[in-house]
């Protein structure tokens, strides 16, 4: 039986769903130096705002085109509510924010759109697809397809347009974005929009698995390790770092687990992160500060 | 200043490049003990790396560090810490949320020899060790006329003063070497004058070996036993302050191509 | 503003307990925990809609019980022990002249945090169909009540349905089940249960634990169909369930081969897992559906008149819903059955452990509540606080939960030594003299 | 506090006798209070509050002083409550205020050996290593037995209840005076601590570190020890936590939002302070009840109850961001502001 | 402390571009940086701020670009007119679209862009067309044929000198009349500083764009500023024509610190 391969291919697949959620963290990291923990509250606010608009009958398109708008409201009012008058605060202070944000953006959520566990049905049924006896979930394999798709529709946008080039340059250096004219308050309502439709894709592909309640804003946790190996500054590092965590989660589980009684996917993805910090202290992808003194 | 003991201090060698760009190339030179050795230079000429490399900060790629004797491929912090080399920074690294006197008497911490339950509980040990800092700390304080400034959080005094701090706080533990990046920018002219004093004083009277990187050069001219220039990484000149002032290698690092010609 | 706040935090702070006591009133106090809020609120939002539809309907339509209104308040838990225990501080002294009768903790966990203060403070814990399993001995735990369905229960209820499946119990010999775990104490519950039942029955008993929340399942199923077993037992709770029906089907396990536990069988369980839970079955203490004769009262004296403190009526019957409905009548019944003792006033905690210890509602009583099919019938004893011990079998036909079977006992034979044993350890390592219940029934 | 701190302050002694007397004041009224509050005011609020002040003051070490961000405040505390459970259990010999020591200094080793990446990693990437420790202990504790005696509900609680030298504290008074002592005399060493060279090195390591390793101060060892001392307390007041106010606790009393509830703490009472941890505990722990009583009085009945909790959560959360727009630097600074401004009008008292 | 010279050439004809009187500037609301700045720059004019390591240069720059407000620096006292508005306050995006283009001390290039996209960050500032955006990246090739050669290379891979000249093509491309041109000898080969000096100047002279240089390099400066201002200690020591000033010997005292 084909165990390893299955389980290291069904653990790569699966990986990419949190590569999905990890690079909304990066987006907003790279641009704003926030280290956003709201990320999995605004994915289950898109997913739910979507589901609800569904269910009242609003064609998908129109209730895609209606997130989106409220989405890129949200990144305005974040951008001009809660960014600005936080600029120059330390890091810290601005990832307590965004857990005040989280709450707020949860109660919102809940609050108008009922708590209620709605399905979500994206028409791909979840059905098992046999590659000789290597058995691979068609759901993973388009999720991973998505995630690529994200992965390359992203950096089409930070490599060809005027706003991707922008706003790599005030991830690069905002004092010299500032002297060049580029609105950064602008960018960062960018970015934060973005993010927000990269987390109602990954919203609407875990609440197709799922169902979208509440545990999608648990996701982050899973984002974490994910970001951590891959760094927090780089989209690539957040696609091979989901893949990492992936694979390794499920190899653990399935050869480590019955040695420790099993159930241990929540700290191993953290351990593993930890190793990989030990031996690159940025992570794979993030680059190392110079300190200057 | 011409002892037959060996050299303080020895840079042999050393390079050091960022991202592949190269800050030091193939530096060396020697500091005396018990002189004051200024090195200058233009802005991103690599002074300041060097005195991190001199501390352990950054790690050089290639070349050694002979200090009082002793080789050394790298330098760990707190190893140069504990073989008496202090230092102060270019932009103020104090401490910027503690007292005065608590900045200065971290500068003592290679010298405590408490545990943590001492400290505690306030055994006698500890208080008087706390009592020994303390009014260790208020000497070096008294030196530099900071003592008014004590209980004021370091934070919210005017630069210059910081600036003090942080040369209280670098000779607080008699290190045998001070490296100095600056102590006098931001300084009017009567502040650098009565900084200038407190340094010359140092080595005349502590037996202070101190490196220091300065922009004035009057001051410097008039300080320093020992001038090293630098320029694009590599060493220029290398002299008693005499022969540097009228270097034309070094006028024309300072002044530009053109004024060397007009001067010359 | 600054002021405005700390004004607000002292009013706050100081009025939450400086209650004004009313003697005239004699309204039954029952605070009720809650959890609106958070990542168990889809189901908790249902359960607070049956249990208040239920308590209006009394009060508004029957006058109360026994002529005695009942005054039920919530508190926001989000269903955290914790905040469970701060409640419970907070109410344990009653309110309005009225004392606390009982305690409804709404979650196991809340349940064992309180175990030893409420015993303390003589206040009957209740905890339908959760609890700690050893706590249905009431000569140990006088003051707790896992009254319906205890978790070894649950267990045997499980097998026995199995069996009945495969053509008696015999053929379970051989067979391999799979026990797909929340792993958490709750998860847990029933291990000593199903371990005891693999042994008298043979088959092999395969535990799969899935760590929380479990959004993340396929190491877990690859291993069951790895190890192909022939049944598989689901007791995830929350988003793991749905996980694990979808993980399922993409593993090729069959959903009419799945059997859910109670926690595990509602329709936020199966809704969003779509296509993959058609035929899947879960056992029932608490049937879903409107076809009961309460639900018909209910929407003619609650729903339709507008007084429904469910949002969404379609939710109407929903599996949570009528979680809460029984839980609220096994109440109203306690509660009866002590005014009948005590008098038509607010019972005390002593004499609300006397009530729930004597509650028996048989099939005419739950006739004329409305209750029949919906609830087993129930005998409460100073010895056993379960007092039942039976469930349905619903299974999800894509659309709606249907009724596979009538109520299925557990093994109590084969349980009750090990909770005898259980709660023996207990009360030795606490050093309590079980009561001898004959004695003090008065 | 001490001869030096006098020094230091060189008050006048007309502010000195005011501070003694309102000290003195402070200390009667804290010592009286149970014969001032009622039951349910000890049970369920002042002993959870002085509890998570105790935690917030020992993160504060951590994260307020030595500058190492945490997200794991509720791991330490889980194996202090574990580890005194197993002492009570396995060691009845060893009094309760011994078994909390022991036990502190258990999560102490932990903290250290979770620490140990700090040596190495920076800043956000930090919250990895305590991240897994809230992630392993939440694990462990619940999957080997043998933590918990093998209870079927996973649950522990002291064997013998809450005695302290063979005297039962299981009443509330019992329980406040445990509390009280525990935190009055961990918060006087901390104080102490923070006032030694110990407490300077981690300020120092936090507001700039390599400029302290080149002073000459020990980075790793004093990193270390602020993970040592900061478990050591989380540890203590993990298992009164267990065990002076729930009764009893399993892994999820001890959850990741634990370890939220504790940062909130420190973050909003401000970083760096001791007295941060108390004003943070009191704005964390009153501000739900007292929204709630607010809004049970002024909307129950008229709005629905889930919209009305989610509003709540929502100010919450809002209050949250507010404070940190309005005053970053949290409760303590606010009030030290006033104190300062007050303590201006005595002319002499600065210079 | 302020001595004027006469400036022989000052002709009235000139407009007065910018216009800085008596700021003070403040870092954190306690360090002073400037204590009394005054200057002007005239349309199409090279003016030279000179001064030590720590005279205020920098901050002087940074308070004309806006810039100061990120450093969380506050002018405090004074008014900067621009084309006769006053643009205190004024957020520096806003400026650079107005005309005043601010090259950082140390170059600040965008490091992980190549070189053409380090450039079209700038170049989209006035929504060029596509055709538009082109011919001003060739005019700026034409002008740094280096940077050509390396258009495709990570910006923080190019040579020091390579690096002050992309900041300054870049800086071009907002189509500014004023360039702030912070230390560009800084850290620089003195065959490269000739070359990009002498770049400066050909912009200005073709191009019309007034540069105010902040340099320690006095020498270089003088040669190639029309008027320079000397600051000391952060107030103006000296101002004048740059070849009047280039004679005197308090500039020497001032910098090589010769006790007269």
């Amino acid at each position: 039986m084909s165990m390893f391969p299955e389980t290291l291919i069904g653990g790569l697949l699966a990986g990419t769903m949190y590569s999905l959620v990890a690079i909304g963290f990066v987006l907003i990291y790279k641009a704003s130096g926030v280290f956003n923990y709201a990320q999995g509250s605004i994915l289950l606010f898109a997913a739910l705002t979507f589901v609800s608009l569904t269910d009242q009958g609003v064609p998908a398109l129109v209730a895609i085109a209606i997130t989106i708008a409220l989405l890129v409201l949200m990144a305005i009012a974040i951008e001009k509510l809660l960014l600005r008058p936080l600029t120059n605060r330390s890091p810290m202070t601005l990832f307590m924010a965004t857990l005040g944000l989280s709450y707020l953006v949860e109660a919102v959520a809940q609050g108008i759109m009922g708590s209620q566990v709605r399905a979500l049905d994206l028409g791909i049924d979840d059905l098992p697809v046999f590659v000789g006896d290597i058995m691979i979930s068609q759901f993973d394999l388009i999720a991973a397809g998505v995630a690529l798709a994200l992965g390359i529709g992203l950096s089409l946008l930070f490599n060809r347009t005027r706003i991707g080039i922008q706003l790599r340059g005030v991830a690069d250096d905002t004092r010299a974005a500032l002297s060049l004219g580029i609105d950064i308050n602008r960018i960062w309502q960018i970015v934060w929009a973005v993010a927000g439709i990269v987390g109602l894709v990954a919203g609407l592909l875990w609440g197709a698995r799922q169902g979208v309640q509440f545990s999608l804003s648990l996701v982050v946790l899973k984002a974490l390790p994910v970001l951590i190996i891959g760094g927090f500054t780089s989209i690539a590092g957040a696609i091979v770092g989901g893949l990492i965590v992936g694979a390794g989660e499920s190899l653990a589980e399935t050869y480590l687990g019955p040695f420790l009684g099993g159930g241990i996917t929540p700290w191993f993805a953290y351990a593993l992160a930890l190793v990989f910090l030990f031996v690159r202290p940025a992570g794979l992808f993030g680059e190392r500060q110079i300190e200057r003194v | 200043m011409t002892t037959p003991t060996p050299p303080a201090l020895e840079v042999k060698n050393v390079s050091l490049s960022f991202k592949g760009v190269k800050a030091i190339a193939d530096l060396s030179f020697q500091v005396e003990a018990r002189e004051i050795c200024a090195l200058i230079g233009p802005n991103g000429a690599g002074k300041s790396s060097l005195l991190n490399i001199l501390n352990g900060v950054y790690v050089p790629d290639s070349g050694e560090i002979i200090f009082e004797g002793e080789h050394f491929r790298r330098m760990e912090p707190l190893e140069a810490a504990r073989r008496g080399i202090g230092r102060g920074f270019q932009n103020n690294a104090l401490f910027s949320g503690m007292s005065v006197v608590d900045n200065v008497i971290t500068g003592l911490s290679r010298h405590s020899r408490l545990t943590l339950v001492e400290e505690m509980f306030r055994l006698p040990r500890a208080r008087h060790e706390e009592r020994r800092f303390r009014e260790r700390a208020h000497e070096v304080l008294h030196l530099f006329g900071l003592d008014r400034h004590a209980a004021t959080i370091v934070g919210t005094l005017p630069y210059g003063v910081q600036k003090k701090v942080e040369l209280a706080r670098a000779i607080v533990a008699e290190p045998r070497m001070v490296l100095l990046d600056e102590p006098l920018a931001g300084m009017n002219a009567a502040e650098k004058q009565e900084i200038a004093a407190v340094i010359a004083r140092l080595n005349r009277e502590l037996h202070l070996t101190i490196v220091l990187i300065e922009h004035d050069i009057g001051i410097v001219l008039e300080l320093a036993h020992h001038v090293v220039v630098l320029d694009y990484g590599r060493k220029l000149a290398d002299g008693p302050p005499e022969t540097i002032r009228d270097n034309p290698d070094v006028i024309a690092a300072y002044l530009g191509t053109e004024r060397a010609e007009i001067a010359a | 503003m600054k002021r405005l706040l700390l004004a607000v935090l002292l009013a706050g702070t100081v009025f939450s307990t400086a209650t004004v006591t009313r003697a005239a009133d004699v309204s039954q106090y029952i605070p009720l925990p809650t959890y609106r809020v958070g990542a168990y609120a889809s189901s908790g939002e249902l359960w607070w809609a049956g249990e208040r539809d239920y308590f209006r309907y009394i009060n508004e339509v029957e006058g109360g019980v026994e002529g005695v209104k009942l005054n039920y308040e919530e508190f926001e838990t989000e269903w955290s022990p914790d905040r469970t225990v701060e409640v419970y501080e907070r109410v344990k002294a009653g309110k309005d002249g009225s004392p606390l009768a009982f305690f409804f903790t709404h979650g196991t966990p809340a349940t064992y945090a309180l175990l030893e203060k409420a015993a303390a403070d003589k206040i009957p814990l209740i905890d339908p169909a959760g609890g700690k399993t050893e706590t249905v001995d009431g000569t140990v735990f006088p003051y707790a009540f896992p009254l319906l369905f205890s978790y070894y229960s649950q267990a045997s209820t499980g097998i026995n349905y199995i069996a009945s499946k495969v053509g008696g119990f015999e053929k379970l010999k051989g067979l391999k089940i799979a026990t797909v775990y929340h792993d958490s104490a709750y998860g847990r519950a029933s291990q000593p249960a199903i371990d005891v039942l693999a042994k008298k029955y043979g088959f092999e008993n395969i535990q799969i634990p899935v760590a929380d929340p479990g959004n993340e399942q396929s190491p877990q199923w690859r291993q069951v169909r790895e190890q192909k077993p022939d049944w598989v037992f689901l007791r995830t709770w929350g988003v793991s369930t749905v996980v694990a029906i979808k993980t399922a089907q993409r593993f090729g396990f069959p959903a009419d081969h799945i059997i859910g536990d109670v926690w595990a069988g509602s329709e936020s369980d199966v809704i969003p897992a779509g296509k993959a839970a058609i035929g899947y079955s879960a056992l029932a203490p608490y049937p879903g559906g409107t076809d009961f004769d309460i639900h018909k009262r209910l929407k003619a004296e609650i729903l339709d008149k507008g007084k429904s403190d469910l949002r969404d009526q379609k939710l109407f019957g929903a599996v949570n819903y009528n979680v809460g409905l029984v839980n609220a009548a096994l109440a109203v019944e306690a509660l009866r059955t002590g005014y009948k003792h005590f008098g038509a006033r607010p019972l005390n905690g002593e004499e609300g452990r006397w009530a729930f210890e004597h509650l028996t509602i048989d099939d005419a009583r739950l006739k004329q509540i409305g209750f029949e099919g919906l609830l087993q019938p129930i005998k409460i004893t100073p010895t056993d606080h379960e007092g039942g011990g039976a469930a349905r079998i619903q299974s999800w036909d894509g659309e709606k939960w249907v009724l596979k079977t009538d109520w299925i006992k557990a093994d109590h034979d084969l349980l009750n030594p090990l909770i005898k044993e259980g709660a023996a350890a207990y009360a030795k390592e606490h050093g309590i003299t079980p009561r001898t219940p004959d004695t003090e029934t008065n | 506090m001490s001869e030096i701190d006098l020094r230091i302050a060189a008050p006048v002694n007309g502010v000195a006798g005011l501070r003694a007397a309102g000290l003195a004041a402070a200390t009667i009224l804290i010592l009286a209070a149970p014969l001032l509050a009622s039951e349910y005011w000890i049970n369920a609020i002042i002993v959870p509050f002085l509890i998570l002040s105790l935690a917030g003051l020992g993160l504060n070490l951590l994260t307020g002083y030595a500058g190492q961000l945490s997200l794991g405040a509720g791991a330490f505390m889980m194996v202090g409550a574990y580890a005194t459970f197993s002492l009570q259990l396995r060691v009845p010999d060893l009094p309760l205020p011994l078994a909390l020591v022991v036990s502190g200094l258990i999560a102490a080793a932990v903290g250290v050996a979770f620490g140990i990446p700090s040596t190495r990693i920076k800043g956000f990437y930090l919250i990895v290593s305590t991240l897994a420790a809230q992630f392993f202990f939440e694990w462990l504790f619940l999957k080997f037995p043998w933590f918990y005696d093998g209870n079927s509900s996973a649950t522990i609680s002291l064997p013998r209840g809450l005695t302290v030298f063979g005297l039962n504290a299981e009443t509330p008074h019992g329980r406040y005076y445990l509390t009280l002592g525990a935190v009055a005399l961990i918060t006087l060493l901390s104080f102490n601590l923070v006032r030694s060279q110990t407490g300077r090195n981690w300020m120092a390591i936090r507001d700039m570190d390599t400029a302290a390793a080149v002073i000459g101060v020990p980075v790793t060892r004093a990193k270390l020890q602020a993970f040592a001392v900061s478990s050591f307390i989380l540890g203590i007041a993990g298992a009164l936590w267990a065990f002076a106010y729930l009764g009893s606790a399993s892994v999820q009393s001890f959850g990741l939002s634990r370890s939220y509830q504790v940062l909130f703490i420190i973050i909003i009472g401000g970083l760096g302070t001791i007295r941060g941890a108390y004003l943070g505990a009191a704005f964390v722990s009153l501000l739900p009840l007292a929204l709630d009583w607010l809004f049970q009085h002024l909307f129950s009945g008229h709005v629905d109850a889930g919209l009305l909790q989610n509003i709540q959560k929502g100010i919450f959360g809002l209050l949250i961001m507010w404070f940190l727009v309005r005053e970053p630097e949290g409760l303590a600074r606010l009030l030290g502001i006033r104190l300062t401004a007050r303590r201006r009008l005595f002319p002499s008292s600065q210079n | 402390m302020t001595a004027t010279l006469p400036t022989t050439d000052a002709s009235p004809a000139l407009r007065k571009l910018l216009d800085v009187s008596n700021i003070e500037v403040v870092y954190g609301g306690a360090i002073l940086a400037v204590a009394d700045v005054s200057l002007t720059i005239n349309a199409g004019e090279i003016v030279a701020l000179l001064g030590a390591n720590g005279a205020g240069k920098s901050t002087v720059l940074k308070a004309i670009s806006g810039l100061a407000a990120a450093d969380r620096a506050t002018v405090r006292r004074g008014h900067v007119h621009f084309d006769g508005e006053t643009i205190l306050g004024t957020p520096a995006n806003r400026l650079t679209a107005r005309g005043i283009v601010h090259v950082l001390e140390g170059r600040h290039v965008f490091a992980h862009l190549t070189v053409e996209e380090n450039l079209l960050a700038a170049a989209f500032l006035h929504r060029p067309g596509h055709g538009e955006l082109k011919r001003q990246l060739d005019d700026i090739y034409a002008w740094f044929p280096r940077l050509k050669d390396k258009r495709r290379t990570q910006a923080g891979l190019t040579s020091g000198g390579e690096q002050q000249m992309l900041a300054i093509g870049r800086a071009l491309l907002t189509r500014p009349r004023l360039v702030l041109l912070d230390e560009p000898s800084m850290g620089l080969a003195p065959r490269i500083v000739q070359e990009i000096f002498e770049i400066i100047v050909r912009l200005n002279q073709e191009k019309g764009t007034a540069f105010l240089l902040a340099e320690q390099n006095a020498a270089l400066s003088l040669a190639h500023a029309k008027r320079a201002y000397v600051l000391e200690s952060g107030r103006v020591a000296l101002e004048g024509s740059a070849s009047e000033l280039a004679a005197r010997d308090d500039l020497h005292r001032i910098y090589l610190g010769y006790r007269a």
